[in-house]
């Protein structure tokens, strides 16, 4: 072997070594805060369902960590459901690959002085281009909206992309996704505006946004999709 | 013989066709020779103050020597005038009584159905009659090193407006059948003869050349149009090509041995008085004041050597033209018509639709002025020029190679079949008034410069 | 030191990276929607951008040619990761936002070029400069171009409002093809201005 | 009007070189050139010209968009009184509300558009150049009458600054100025213009019970799997004759069928429009809606089932291929080309109408995209006419010598 391939392949190894070890010091050092930073932002869109300011009113900044954590080790009591059975699953079973088929279905629960008082659930599904996720809030009759945010989609801005506005997430507040029977309702986005279609009020129904009807007529199908598959454990608890 | 058809194109009505009557006219004055030819370096043989007989040489052409431009006539060479870059203007010469005229080959009618290309050369060269031949590519004058692959004579006319060959050939008969038999010795090739519906018997009848009809509007009396439909040329071809109404001089030439000195004139368009549109026997070279004194209608004239649509204006001081048999006046005007994009269109002439002129103005006849009809605008592409030019070649991508110098692009889209005049009408009917025979022919030149 | 000065001015118009020598448009485009992204965006590039020039002029003696390049994407590549793991730590919200757009600043062409261009065979004082120049003449043009699309596109800038409230976002700024709008304009004005554009 | 002529030319010398107002002699000759035709002469040959200039050939245009503006302006009336159940309207309260509604919008397309004109014509030195004139009409006509005029301000002003200006000016630029303006609003602000909201004009207290007003392109791609899209479309009120007749809401001059036809038959019978592309469109949205009514109805959705014969009536199409796609400087030029431009258009914009329902409008997207395609297709064209015309001349030659 020649000097110059030799100094050549030293001076690879030095680098790749290096670049290496760098790497690999550096992505241990900060792994254990990016998963935090995950699970708090997690938290926090739970948090916006449930209709808790996320924002400080006067500087606009997010709050703090353990402002989240604190809601978390306070009020909220962390659940994950069979879909099937509909009971909770003890939590040595939490499977991650089995909550993304939804076959497993976290939920939270909201409690004050030691009884809840709402219940917040992950919603997603698919819009007019993308998967739209969100968290949905039920108040205590685990019927009327309590809260409802979409934190995550790749729709049309200005079209579609309107699902994250609050004009559109508040109507939904004290509407119902039970009817008068108790039975599940297809819940709907109303293109043109519930007023045109239903001049009496519909309690099931928001309105649409215009020009967006496809992204419109996912979250009304997705939603109600969703809330069928834990109102299987709902029931027991108004059965109680 | 079945004449072939041409569809594309327009006859565009335009008054003072010439009438098929020939009158002689005789002039005792200056006369002058003139370096019409583009691209031609003229070398002068004599001096002012010269003494010249007929048919000496005045000049000839440094690029092919051998080619001489003579005196129509014997006299004094009264002034040498110089143009631009102190290339030759013109030589007026002082007409008086010669010893003796300049001669040249002479032959029967019979003879010159076999004396030869270099026989035929020779007396072409030396006349300068050579001249009278054009040679395509780039519409040049013949090289007398090339043979052409064919030779095509135009007895027809369709653009407004020329000599009609009925009327100048008449008493000229022989001299006609003689210039064709010259062609056939120039060439290997057919001699195609192209002749309107109309042709006369004279014509109809020369022997020794392939005789095709061509019918329908302007361009079908195109050369071009010609070569395209009976013998299409590829880029590395060159063919020849004369009018027959130049070939009657050099019919006459070669029968007589001495160089002719007059030529029919047609004198023509709105601007003639009526009783005058007709055609001339005229001195070559005599003064167009002259010759259109007494002619012409009231007001402000253009005159143009060659057709409205190809020719070349002219200043009034100067002469009949010794290759152009045609003299076309046209009004000048510059008259601004009120809301003339609104205007029905009854009173002003147009190929377009858009004009109620448009729909039948075509079957009267138009006093047409010089005036623009618009203002210069950006080349549109519309497809527009396509219907004028019976070629199958597509104009408006033509024009745009020209104008991006993309030479080779231009060959393959056919300029070398063509000639600038064949786009007249394409420039006539523009809404944008673009000069497309100018941009054509400025393509020609680069081509002709680079080689191809 | 003049050339210390035109090391960096010459990057910021004449000799701009994105608009006169185009490269980095794929990022201009992504990241611009706001100028929050824009900005830490134009951060991670100058932070790359000047340590990698650092770095590889002070190996330009000791790189052997024909592993120059990869040498060099190793270094850049390793900057990149880098950034984004501490982006993703500190920065959360914001690296989801920029996604993939700061690990493709590895592939992004202005990083490469000035190492190869300059870096290469320039004292690592120099090469600072230069990465600081190049660095400051990309992050202009990014940050121009996500104002024009900020306040077009919400009325708002550096989530401030800067227009009226009942302003009607401009939803084609929001798009990418509102950047590549956007970025056209700058570069049809600045080459008017300067007259810097040349036929053929 | 000989005296209208001398005061002008009167001023003449303050607007030509050297003058007080050198500056301003783009807007001179404007008014001049507008009120009379201009003086200039052939300079060479040929020494007589054609009676039909630039100005003439795009007033045509214009006098071929009064059908369908007409029509426009007293639709746009009639759906105002027949929504806010005005009582007693009569075909005269119809004209007039119409005009107060879309005399603006027309009004600041041609404003605006104008200054901007003018602005770069004085910067560049070159005349006012008359395409303008169609452009600034040929825009609103594009809207839906319930535009809020500054949204017609700036998408008029993109139009001609992004789609015609940056690239040097009438006939240079590669894509239709109007369409390019209109293509501006519907991503810029989709929600006024993306054909699903209400287009009628609507007084603010005054909605009736189930007046929903979306087009007949939105009902149709709304359509949910399963129905059948005419039974929808007739439900909402979309029978194909009324779509033919027009008396329904959509952009100012596209509902109505009949003065599209009119426009349509002008423009070919004075040679101006191109009537391959007009035809081409046509053939090509039949093919493609025809291929589409073949696929499986169970997998697709619904409106691959629509014939082609409504889709030739509704929305902008006819409006688009008749007016915007034969626009000379951005569409094909050859005419085998313009053949391949028509058709394509029509196919494009069934596929994407039909194919993209965040796009109900697919003929704008596709005149759009068929205008930046055009150079190319004209390019093909040029070189099979190139080889063609070499080898047939070879041919004949070949078949000459054998005699």
């Amino acid at each position: 072997m020649q000097k110059a391939d030799r100094q050549l392949i030293t001076f690879a190894l030095t680098i790749c070594v290096t670049c290496s070890v760098l790497l690999s010091a550096i992505a241990a050092g900060l792994k254990e805060r990016q998963e935090r930073q995950v699970e708090l932002d997690r938290k926090m869109n739970v948090l916006i369902a449930f209709g808790v300011d996320t924002r400080d009113a006067e500087t606009g900044r997010r709050i703090s960590a353990e402002r989240v954590e604190q809601y978390f080790s306070e009020q909220i009591r962390e659940v994950v459901l069979d879909a099937e059975s509909g009971r909770e699953i003890a939590p040595e079973d939490v499977d991650l690959v089995a909550i993304r088929e939804k076959r497993q279905l976290p939920l939270f629960k909201w409690e004050e002085d030691g009884e809840v008082q709402k219940y917040a659930f992950p919603t997603s599904g698919q819009g007019l281009w993308s998967t739209i996720y969100g968290f949905l809030a039920l108040e205590r009759d685990l019927a009327t909206i309590a809260g409802i945010t979409f934190f995550r989609h790749g729709e049309t801005p200005g079209l579609g992309g309107e699902v994250d506005r609050s004009w559109f997430q508040e109507q939904f507040v004290g509407k119902r996704l039970l009817d008068d029977d108790g039975a599940p309702v297809r819940f709907q986005v109303v293109k043109g505006g519930v007023e045109n279609r239903y001049p009496d009020g519909n309690e099931h129904a928001v309105d649409g946004i215009s020009g967006a009807t496809i992204t419109g007529d996912g979250v009304a199908r997705f939603v109600t999709e969703d809330f069928r598959r834990y109102n299987k454990f709902f029931e027991t608890i108004r059965g109680s | 013989m079945t004449p072939i058809k041409i569809s594309k194109g327009l006859d565009i009505p335009i008054a003072g066709k010439p009438a098929a009557t020939l009158h002689e006219v005789s002039h005792e004055g200056d006369i002058a020779v003139y370096q019409e030819f583009e691209g031609l370096k003229a070398k002068l043989k004599v001096q002012e103050g010269d003494l010249v007989e007929h048919g000496q040489v005045l000049f000839i052409d440094k690029k092919q020597p051998d080619l001489q431009f003579c005196s129509p006539v014997a006299g004094t060479v009264k002034a040498i005038e110089y143009g631009a870059r102190r290339a030759l203007y013109r030589v007026i010469i002082e007409p008086s009584a010669g010893d003796q005229p300049v001669t040249f080959n002479r032959y029967t009618l019979d003879q010159l159905r076999g004396i030869g290309r270099d026989a035929a050369l020779e007396n072409l060269l030396a006349s300068g009659l050579l001249s009278l031949i054009r040679q395509r590519p780039f519409s040049r004058i013949a090289d007398a090193s090339v043979t052409p692959k064919s030779i095509f004579v135009n007895a027809m006319n369709t653009a407004p407006f020329g000599p009609d060959i009925n009327v100048a050939v008449q008493g000229r008969e022989q001299a006609l059948q003689a210039g064709v038999h010259i062609l056939t010795q120039l060439t290997e090739g057919p001699v195609y003869l192209c002749l309107a519906p109309s042709a006369a018997e004279a014509v109809r009848n020369l022997d020794g050349a392939e005789k095709h009809v061509f019918e329908g509007p302007h361009p079908a009396g195109n050369t071009s149009v010609h070569i395209h439909h009976l013998d299409p040329m590829l880029p590395a071809d060159q063919v020849w090509n004369v009018k027959a109404v130049d070939l009657i001089r050099i019919g006459e030439l070669f029968l007589n041995g001495t160089l002719p000195t007059t030529s029919v004139v047609s004198l023509a368009g709105p601007g003639v008085q009526e009783t005058a549109r007709a055609h001339y026997r005229v001195p070559i070279g005599m003064p167009l004041s002259a010759l259109l004194d007494g002619k012409l209608e009231s007001g402000e004239h253009r005159i143009v050597k060659g057709n409205a649509l190809a020719g070349v204006a002219m200043k009034s001081a100067e002469h009949v033209s010794a290759i152009e048999s045609a003299l076309t006046i046209i009004p000048e005007s510059e008259e601004q018509y009120f809301m003339g994009w609104l205007a029905p269109g009854i009173n002003k002439l147009s190929a377009s639709r858009t004009y109620l002129s448009g729909w039948n103005g075509h079957k009267r006849e138009w006093k047409l002025t010089t005036l623009l009809n618009g203002s210069y605008r950006s080349m549109v592409f519309t497809g527009l020029y396509d219907k004028y030019v019976p070629l199958n070649i597509l104009v408006d991508y033509l024009v745009r190679a020209v104008l991006a110098h993309d030479t080779d692009e231009a060959i393959s889209l056919g300029i070398l079949e063509t000639d600038p005049e064949d786009f007249a009408l394409c420039s006539y009917v523009c809404p944008s008034k673009m000069d497309i025979s100018g941009i054509i022919k400025q393509g020609l030149a680069e081509i002709e410069k680079e080689g191809i | 030191m003049a050339t210390a000065k035109k090391i960096i001015s010459d990057p910021l118009s004449d000799n701009n990276p994105i608009t006169i020598q185009v490269l980095g448009i794929c990022s201009a485009l992504a990241v611009t929607v706001q100028m929050e992204t824009a900005f830490v965006m134009a951060c991670a590039l100058t932070a790359v951008l000047t340590s990698s020039n650092v770095i590889i002029s002070l190996l330009r003696n000791h790189i052997p040619s024909r592993i120059r390049m990869i040498v060099e994407v190793s270094v850049i590549a390793s900057l990149v990761v880098i950034v984004d793991q501490v982006l993703r730590a500190y920065l959360f919200e914001l690296s989801r936002q920029l996604s993939i757009f700061v690990g493709l600043i590895i592939t992004n062409c202005i990083v490469m070029g000035r190492a190869e261009a300059f870096a290469i065979q320039n004292p690592p004082g120099k090469s600072f400069m230069d990465g600081l120049g190049n660095s400051l003449g990309y992050s202009v043009i990014l940050l121009l171009v996500a104002s024009g699309r900020e306040i077009l596109g919400s009325g708002t800038w550096y989530g401030l409002n800067v227009l009226p409230q009942n302003y009607l976002g401009n939803g084609l700024a929001v798009l990418a093809p509102g950047a590549f709008l956007i970025l056209g304009v700058i570069i049809w004005v600045q080459r008017t201005v300067t007259n810097n554009f040349k036929d053929d | 009007m000989k005296f209208l002529l001398k005061r002008l030319h009167k001023n003449r010398h303050l607007y030509e070189p050297g003058g007080k107002l050198e500056a301003l002699f783009p807007l001179y000759e404007a008014q001049e050139t507008f009120l009379f035709t201009p003086p200039h002469q052939a300079k060479g040959a040929p020494h007589v010209r054609d009676g039909l200039d630039l100005k003439r050939a795009m007033m045509t245009v214009i006098f071929a968009l009064i059908p369908p503006t007409l029509w426009g302006i007293y639709n746009a009336g009639l759906q105002y009184n027949v929504v806010n159940q005005i009582e007693n309207a009569s075909t005269m309260t119809h004209w007039i509300q119409g005009a107060m509604i879309v005399m603006p919008i027309i009004l600041v397309s041609y404003i605006v558009g104008g200054i901007i004109e003018v602005a770069f014509c004085i910067i560049r030195k070159h005349e006012v150049n008359e395409g303008f004139l169609v452009t600034g009409l040929l825009f609103p006509l594009t809207l839906p009458p319930t535009i809020p005029l500054w949204q017609v301000a700036v998408g008029i002003a993109f139009g001609i600054l992004i789609g015609k200006e940056i690239f040097g000016g009438t006939g240079f630029n590669v894509l239709n100025p109007a369409l390019t303006a209109r293509a501006f609003l519907f991503f810029a602000y989709p929600a006024q213009i993306s054909g699903d909201a209400v287009w009628t004009v609507v007084k603010a207290d005054n909605v009736i019970d189930g007046f929903t007003g979306a087009t007949p392109l939105a009902v149709a791609a709304a359509t949910p799997a399963g129905a059948s899209v005419i039974d929808a479309l007739n439900e909402a009120g979309f029978s194909w004759s009324t779509m033919f007749g027009g008396a329904i809401g959509g952009s100012i001059a596209e509902t109505s069928v009949i003065p599209i036809l009119l426009g349509a038959a002008l423009l070919i019978a004075m040679g101006i429009g191109a009537w391959r592309i007009m035809a081409g469109g046509v053939i090509g949205l039949t093919i493609a809606a025809s291929l589409m009514n073949l696929l499986p109805a169970d997998n697709f959705s619904p409106f691959t089932q629509l014939p082609f014969y409504y889709h030739m009536v509704m929305g902008s199409f006819l409006f688009g291929i008749v007016y915007m796609a034969t626009d000379p400087v951005s569409a094909a030029a050859t005419n085998t080309g313009k053949w391949i431009y028509g058709i394509l258009i029509g196919v494009l914009a069934i596929i994407i109408r039909v194919g993209n329902p965040a796009f109900p409008e697919g003929v704008m997207l596709a005149i759009l995209f068929m205008n930046v395609m055009a150079p190319m297709i004209d390019h093909y064209v040029v070189q099979g006419h190139v080889r063609k015309r070499r080898a047939d001349i070879e041919a004949r030659r070949l078949s000459y010598a054998k005699g």
